[in-house]
């Protein structure tokens, strides 16, 4: 934990948001589930989304990426307003979705899979760097996708989005299913993808981890982001935040 | 029963007893045969998930056998209906017990494969004679008795079978049996995982399914008094799916409103030529894009109420 | 096996395409327990699982319940023995309600049920031991809710009600806390108590409290292979577990 | 001289190339059918009336403007493919989230409507259409007289076989359209204009149906019905080939046009079913096919 | 007297260019010719498609029969479809004038006192081109035979002629229907040596083999090639480049005479094609049978289809002959060969006239058929 609290960007407290997302609002078909979100993720900070199952994390970064059939508000990237361009453009702005369910493709190889997210901005993660950090994937590169464990899956996923210069990363739950051990290994990854300038927003349900690795959290509840706690004040409102979390 | 189901079937039974003094006789008992078929074919489509591309196989053998039963051995309507319909259980068994180990377009296909081997053999084998077909097939004395040339006797038999027919499908759907089913299409493994054969299920539904396939097309057989290779040709099976996806695809009345549409279309449209070929396509095209649940689907969903 | 062993499975093998996923794997199960087993990702636990109930079938090795080799039976059949699984990727019947979830279960009873002429009113007589069922899993309010309209958690608990319809001798639970919030945790984790009694449980799970609070014993996997056994005291010092899945920074 | 079961070893050979030829139409348009499956999850009934457009643009392109048939080879294909991007753009694309049922309904009542308005304009009883002089004549090979015209087909659908084959299987653009069959919005998350793509593979599997169209022109007759009867058997090629497979559809093509072959000399009333059977035997040995992947 | 004629035919499907819309005009210009409304009797015409399936047949002319009064239902190709409401018109005790079904059954196994069978039929064409061909020195004979009971028929009927005729037939392969690729079964037939490639198929089949037998040489190469079922639009389909040389009957063509010529030409007028034999058939049946009702004075079947045998048929297309008492319509036949390019002098200039059988030798005799009701 001291770790990842030591490894402060020096820009983090850049004064102007990279990520701000205001009053935004997502329908599915007729079912209203978010309603007015707001909060801002500054340049290189970890900032995690908490809250119960349902409570509208996922459906937050969907609304962020543009795959979601209807939503309104503001999202504003990089001062850029993403509202009305579709999933492509904003991939192209350089921001990256791992999704909850992985979708990994299975008619594509473990390699296809890796190698399959264009390039979107310079300077995205070698090869071997990626081996490095998932040694796993290096011996089964020639699987079919699904053919994987859950959680190698769940790698292979992260490892995508590494490769293709994307600085903004949306991570849902990326430790869902992975052994213990990995879920150190992402925690350190986390924290070196932050040393090196990216910035991520984090949905986790294990709260343990995410304060191992987050700047900040965000408690979102029934559509809503109801508060929002420091990781440096979390022993203060740790009662508040488990009343929150239903713990 | 639900209410609304019961006033249905009771709507549709006085209905059809009327029917003969409005509409011509001969073409509601096609459509009854139709309907029959259709449910039939829509018990194990809607309720088991099983698309089958191949029906017109049990449709079609039945119908020969049927004709041939009346009119080369003599026997009476009822036993050749009956001769007809085993055959096709039989052969529905026989097809069954290969096919449902497959799933999806899989299973179509080798439901197809099958069929359309039936086909070749209806148009090599000497029985059937050929794309002649079995013409001139008496429609004799039902039970040795009552006269089936008399039209009306006809036609209550033919609303008899139809309507017991569908009866015993509705019931089929609203059994044990059929409540397994239905978790059978739902999730699989899971209903494996609960000690479930599903394969005897499937196999069972399916012969169901072919049986009933077969009393329609024996039915068929008595009425029009002939049997032809249009029944056993696999556009046969592609016309019960789109009656079945027309009138609305797991709904216990679609099929047969889409029996009624497609056969009646078949028969108003006969003058047009070519355009019944493009109507019919723009009906299909029209309804997959607007009504997709089919009509009866599309009423169900209106009035909240299962259909 | 008079030794209150349930379960064994003997030299127990999968191989994908020159691939080990499960190598001569040895486990047994004592009855009564509550057995996890737990390893890292890949480590073929899932497989493992899938081979015990003939979701697949093993390149070699034997596996006997009670005694008797069920190496060649069906997946139903084993079912019927009374050895019954859940899924990782949760299983519910979608479009039906909960109520009827749990009746297809309690149905099995009437043996296979092929009565197609008969009404399914008769099935109204296990509407009363589905209720109960329900309540035993805080689903008593959703009794006619459709399954797919249920949260994530309670399609879990929902799947557990029905397994327990079976009333299984034995029960594998594939990461029965995967994806769920905290408070759902806690309830599960006491439901699996409560039903342990009586019966033997064998499941595959990665959260460690959970697995530390509940296992008797656990066995880890790691390659495919069986790394270590023991109670959570022991497995969770030793070394190549530490190393393999724990981690350093753990406990 | 030998004879393998009365049959000359020279007149077998004969009957192999022929089958191999016939294999030809078979492989590029269960390839077509084969690509618009397997990327985009619809069964295109379409597929027949589309390769009877792709025989009618080529006879009306030498009728109505003139054009040869080695332009035809070029422009009848793009013209159909772009029938066909119009109908995606207009219906296909609104069924992509749906069951295969609705798709196969709806390219069912295209098929439909198309051979309908070409039986209306243009009668059933067909068209002529006159080979180029490149491909009249033909050369004797020893064992048989091979027109021109047909050697032609094995090259031109050799080719293009495995340009697609190696477009889609070894390419990222072919990596692209496997992914978005899967998980479109994933792929569009990814940056990848997802939509255009869809379109266009629609456009290049039809067309892919009217370049066989323009082959078939100078060999077989031209007439409204002409796709009808083919379209069942070349399903069952895809679904042997495994459906959606780009590998199998391609060599299931051909070698089933060889085992239809040898049918038409060693029991020739077996062959228009012998497909049906080989289908049944391969589905309850192989349930995906000899080259699809298992979910 | 009102008479109200049904056609029925095909008008979507494969035999929709040789009846369809076709027949129709043709019944019309019956009537027009006739100067029915002249004489008293008011003529209606109602038409529909049977889409080549017996049940859709047979319903619609029961419907036909029963509730719309039709009197008389006329052309109906396809064998099955016709022999369907053959069955039909006799139950019915209505009159049926057939020109489009091909089966010699109509007046053989399944005649019936209420049908005439006016245009062509199997035996008729297999024994005129047959034994002309024979004549013509064409020995030895292969068949291409479509496998179904119609192509048996044609070739059974065919291989009779020829050996009767001093001809031998080397050998025959099934083809499956409908076929696209005959390339396979042509080179079978070219391996024979025979000298006739007798093709016992139709339709679609004809106009594929036909169109792959040019592209394999198979003509060139000295063989010949007798179509024992082609009709004037599958030649002009084909073009002449590829049927040139072609052997077939047919028992009308537009070119014989003026009284064809003028006629062909008001029909061309409305249908953009000259007339097939088929629709030349309903023409002449439709005026036959107008003249019997303005005869008898009433539209009685039994009274009608009397006269109908009884009175001597005479019409421009098919000139004079009978109706027999099986039913069958007797006129002359013809053996055409297809034109090669350099001698057409227009679109329809196809045929040239090889032989003329006359009428008593074209069609079946009457003892032969095995018709029930005739003694
Ligand atoms: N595809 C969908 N259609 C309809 N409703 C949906 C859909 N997906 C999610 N919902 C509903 O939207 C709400 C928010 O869901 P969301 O997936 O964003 O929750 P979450 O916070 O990510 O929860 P979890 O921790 O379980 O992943 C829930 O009530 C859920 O039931
Ligand atoms: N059908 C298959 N074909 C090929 N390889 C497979 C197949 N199923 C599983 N594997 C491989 O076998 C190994 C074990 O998989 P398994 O799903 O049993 O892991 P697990 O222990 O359940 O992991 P996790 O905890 O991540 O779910 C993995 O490496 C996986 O890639
Ligand atoms: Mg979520
Ligand atoms: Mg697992």
């Amino acid at each position: 934990m001291a770790e990842a609290a030591l490894a402060k960007n020096p820009q983090a407290d850049d004064a102007t948001p990279l990520l701000s997302v205001k009053g935004l609002e997502a329908w599915y078909g007729e079912s209203h589930v978010l309603h007015g979100i707001d909060f801002d993720v500054r340049f290189g900070e970890v900032v995690t989304l908490l809250g119960r199952n349902g409570a509208g994390k996922t459906t937050t970064l969907k609304a962020i990426m543009g795959v979601l059939p209807k939503r309104t508000g503001s999202v504003q990237f990089q001062g850029k307003e993403l509202m009305h361009a579709p999933a492509r453009f904003i991939a192209r702005e350089g921001i990256a979705w791992c999704p909850e369910e992985r979708g990994i493709f299975s008619s594509l190889s473990v390699e296809e899979n890796l190698m399959l997210p264009p390039q979107v901005k310079p300077g995205g993660m070698s090869l071997d760097r990626i081996f490095e950090l998932f040694p796993n994937l290096k011996e089964r590169l020639s699987s079919q996708g699904t053919k994987l464990s859950g959680g190698e899956q769940q790698m292979l996923a992260i490892a995508r989005i590494l490769r293709t210069g994307a600085k903004m990363l949306l991570l849902d739950e990326p430790t869902e299913g992975l052994a213990p051990v990995i879920i150190q290994q992402i925690g350190h990854t986390i924290a070196r993808l932050k040393q090196e300038g990216f910035t991520i927003i984090l949905v986790e349900q294990n709260f343990r981890f995410a304060s191992t690795v987050a700047d900040r959290h965000y408690v979102v509840e029934q559509g809503k982001v109801i508060d929002m706690i420091p990781n440096d004040q979390l022993e203060a409102n740790i009662d508040k935040l488990h009343a929150y979390l239903g713990v | 029963m639900p209410v609304h189901h019961i006033a249905i079937f009771a709507g549709l039974l006085a209905l059809l007893i009327a029917a003969p003094f409005f509409f011509y006789p001969i073409f509601i008992m096609k459509i009854l045969c139709f309907a029959l078929f259709a449910c039939a074919f829509n018990l194990l489509l809607g309720y088991g998930g099983l698309l089958s591309f191949g029906h017109a196989a049990y449709f079609g053998m039945a119908s020969y056998v049927c004709a041939h039963a009346a009119k080369v051995w003599g026997l009476t309507p009822e036993l050749a209906i009956i001769c007809g319909t085993l055959v096709a259980g039989v052969l529905g068994f026989l097809i069954g017990s290969l096919a449902i180990r497959r799933q999806g377009i899989y299973f179509a296909m080798i439901t197809l494969a099958f069929a359309q081997m039936v086909y070749f053999f209806s148009l090599q084998a000497e029985f059937t004679g050929g794309e002649d077909g079995i013409q001139a097939v008496p429609r004799g004395h039902l039970f040795g008795l009552i006269d089936l040339r008399s039209q009306e006797s006809l036609y209550f038999l033919v609303l008899a079978i139809a309507f017991a027919g569908i009866l015993l499908i509705y019931r089929i759907i609203h059994s044990p049996f059929g409540q397994v089913l239905k978790a059978i299409r739902e999730n699989e493994p899971r209903a494996i995982s609960l000690g479930y054969r599903v394969n005897r299920y499937k196999l069972a539904v399916f012969v169901l399914s072919a049986t009933l396939a077969g009393l329609a097309g024996a039915t068929k057989a008595i009425v029009f008094q002939l049997a032809s290779l249009t029944d056993v040709y696999w556009t046969m099976s592609g016309e019960v799916v789109l009656m079945t996806l027309l009138g609305g695809m797991g709904t216990v009345f679609g099929p047969i409103v889409g029996a009624a549409v497609i056969v009646t279309m078949q028969n108003y449209l006969a003058t047009f030529g070519a355009w019944v070929t493009i109507i019919q396509g723009l009906i299909f095209v029209v309804s997959v894009m607007l009504f997709r649940e089919g009509i009866v689907g599309v009423i169900s969903k209106w009035t909240r109420k299962p259909l | 096996m008079s030794d209150g062993v349930i379960l064994a499975a003997e030299n127990l093998t999968k191989e994908f395409k020159g691939f080990f996923a499960v190598e001569d794997v040895n486990l047994s199960v004592r009855r009564g327990q509550i057995h996890a087993l737990i390893g890292p990702n890949g480590a073929g636990k899932t497989t493992c699982f899938n081979l015990l109930t003939k979701f697949l079938s093993p390149t070699r090795g034997r596996i006997t319940y009670k005694g008797d080799d069920i190496t060649s039976m069906s997946s139903a059949d084993i079912a019927r023995l009374g050895l019954v699984r859940s899924f990782q990727i949760s299983a519910v019947f979608p479009h039906l309600t909960a109520l009827e979830n749990v009746r297809i279960a309690l149905q099995r009873k009437r043996g296979d049920s092929f009565d197609f002429w008969r009404s399914q009113k008769v099935l109204s007589a296990f509407d009363d031991e589905a209720r109960a069922l329900l309540a035993d899993v805080g689903l008593s309010e959703f009794e006619t809710v459709n399954a797919s309209d249920l949260s994530y958690g309670r399609k879990r608990a929902l799947e557990i009600a029905t397994t327990l319809a079976l009333n299984p001798e034995m029960l594998l639970l594939d990461e029965p806390m995967a994806g769920m919030a905290q408070e759902d945790v806690e309830r599960i984790s006491a439901l699996i108590k409560r039903i342990s009694v009586n019966r033997t449980i064998l499941m595959v799970e990665h959260n460690l409290s959970v697995v530390a609070s509940l296992s008797d014993t656990i066995t880890v996997l790691a390659r495919g292979k069986v790394l270590a056994e023991g109670d959570y005291a022991t497995v969770s010092k030793d070394e190549r577990v530490i190393e393999a899945y724990i981690g350093a920074g753990h406990g | 001289m030998f004879e393998l079961l009365g049959i000359p070893p020279q007149a077998l050979f004969g009957q192999l190339l022929l089958g191999l030829i016939n294999g030809s139409f078979y492989a590029i348009l269960s390839l077509g059918l084969a690509v618009i499956f397997g990327l985009l999850n619809i069964i295109n009934f379409t597929h027949g009336a589309q390769y009877m457009l792709g025989a009618f643009v080529t006879w009306m392109l030498l009728n109505y403007l003139g054009v040869n048939y080695w332009w035809s080879l070029l422009i009848a294909p793009v013209a159909v493919g772009i029938t066909g991007v119009i109908l995606e753009r207009l219906f296909i694309r609104r069924l992509y989230h749906l069951d295969h049922l609705y798709g196969l309904l709806l390219t069912f009542g295209l098929a439909l409507i198309t051979t309908g308005i070409f039986k209306q304009i243009f009668g059933v009883s067909g068209l002529p259409y006159q080979a180029p002089p490149l491909l009249s004549g033909g050369h004797n090979l020893g064992f048989m007289y091979l027109p021109n015209s047909r050697a032609w087909v094995i090259i031109a659908s050799a080719v293009v076989c495995l340009a697609t084959w190696f477009v889609i299987e070894k390419t990222k653009l072919g990596a692209y359209l496997r992914a978005a069959t899967e998980n479109p919005t994933l792929v569009g998350a990814f940056g990848v204009n997802v939509p255009l793509m869809i379109t266009l593979t629609y456009g290049f599997g039809v067309a892919l149906a009217g370049f066989a169209g323009v082959l078939a022109a100078p060999i077989y007759a031209i007439n409204p019905v002409m796709g009808e009867n083919l379209i069942i058997v070349v399903f069952a090629v895809v679904v042997i080939g495994g459906m959606g497979s780009i590998l199998g559809s391609i060599v299931t093509g051909f070698g089933l046009g060889l085992i239809e072959g040898l049918t038409r000399v060693f029991y020739p009333e077996g062959s228009a079913v012998v497909i049906f059977v080989i289908m049944a035997l391969v589905l309850l040995v192989k349930p995906a096919g000899l080259f699809g992947r298992t979910a | 007297t009102d008479v109200k004629i049904g056609v029925m035919n095909d008008r979507s499907g494969i035999y929709a260019d040789i009846g369809g819309e076709g027949s129709v005009i043709a019944a019309r210009l019956a009537v027009e010719d006739f100067d029915a409304a002249s004489k008293g009797i008011n003529v209606e015409i109602v038409s529909a498609d049977h889409q080549n399936k017996p049940d859709v047949g047979s319903n619609i002319a029961r419907q036909w029969y029963d509730t719309e009064g039709v009197d008389v239902i006329a052309d109906v190709p396809t064998s099955s479809v016709a022999l369907a409401i053959n069955e039909i018109t006799r139950e019915k005790n209505k009159i049926f004038l057939n020109s489009g079904a091909a089966t010699s059954d109509l007046t053989g196994a399944a005649c019936s006192p209420n049908t005439v069978h006016w245009t062509y039929d199997t035996w008729q064409l297999a024994h005129g081109t047959g034994s002309a061909m024979v004549e013509n020195g064409g020995k030895t004979w292969f068949f291409l035979t479509a496998d179904y009971a119609f192509g048996h028929a044609l070739e059974r009927d065919t291989s009779a002629v020829v050996k009767e005729a001093g001809g031998e037939v080397i050998g025959s392969v099934k083809t499956p229907f409908p076929g696209t690729d005959f390339s396979s079964f042509l080179l079978q037939a070219q391996a024979s040596g025979a000298q006739v490639i007798g093709l016992a198929n139709a339709g679609g089949d004809t106009v594929n083999s036909m169109k792959q037998a040019a592209e394999f040489g198979i003509t060139q190469a000295g063989q010949a090639i007798a179509g024992l079922l082609v009709f004037i639009n599958d030649i002009h389909s084909l073009g002449l480049d590829v049927a040139q040389g072609l052997v077939l009957t047919e028992s009308f063509y537009w070119d014989m005479n003026d009284g064809t010529r003028e006629w062909s030409a008001r029909f061309e007028e409305q249908t953009g094609n000259k007339p097939s034999m088929i629709q030349a058939g309903v023409y002449g049946a439709v005026l036959h049978y107008l003249k019997a009702v303005e005869a008898v004075g009433n539209k009685e079947t039994e009274a009608v289809m009397a006269k109908m045998k009884e009175m001597p048929t005479d019409d421009p297309l098919f000139g004079k002959g009978v109706v027999r008492q099986d039913g069958r319509k007797i006129h002359d036949s013809y053996l055409f060969r297809v034109k090669t390019p350099d001698k057409s002098e227009g679109e329809w200039d196809l045929y040239e006239t090889v032989a003329t059988i006359p009428a008593e030798k074209a069609f079946r005799p009457i003892e032969e058929g095995g018709c029930e009701f005739v003694k």
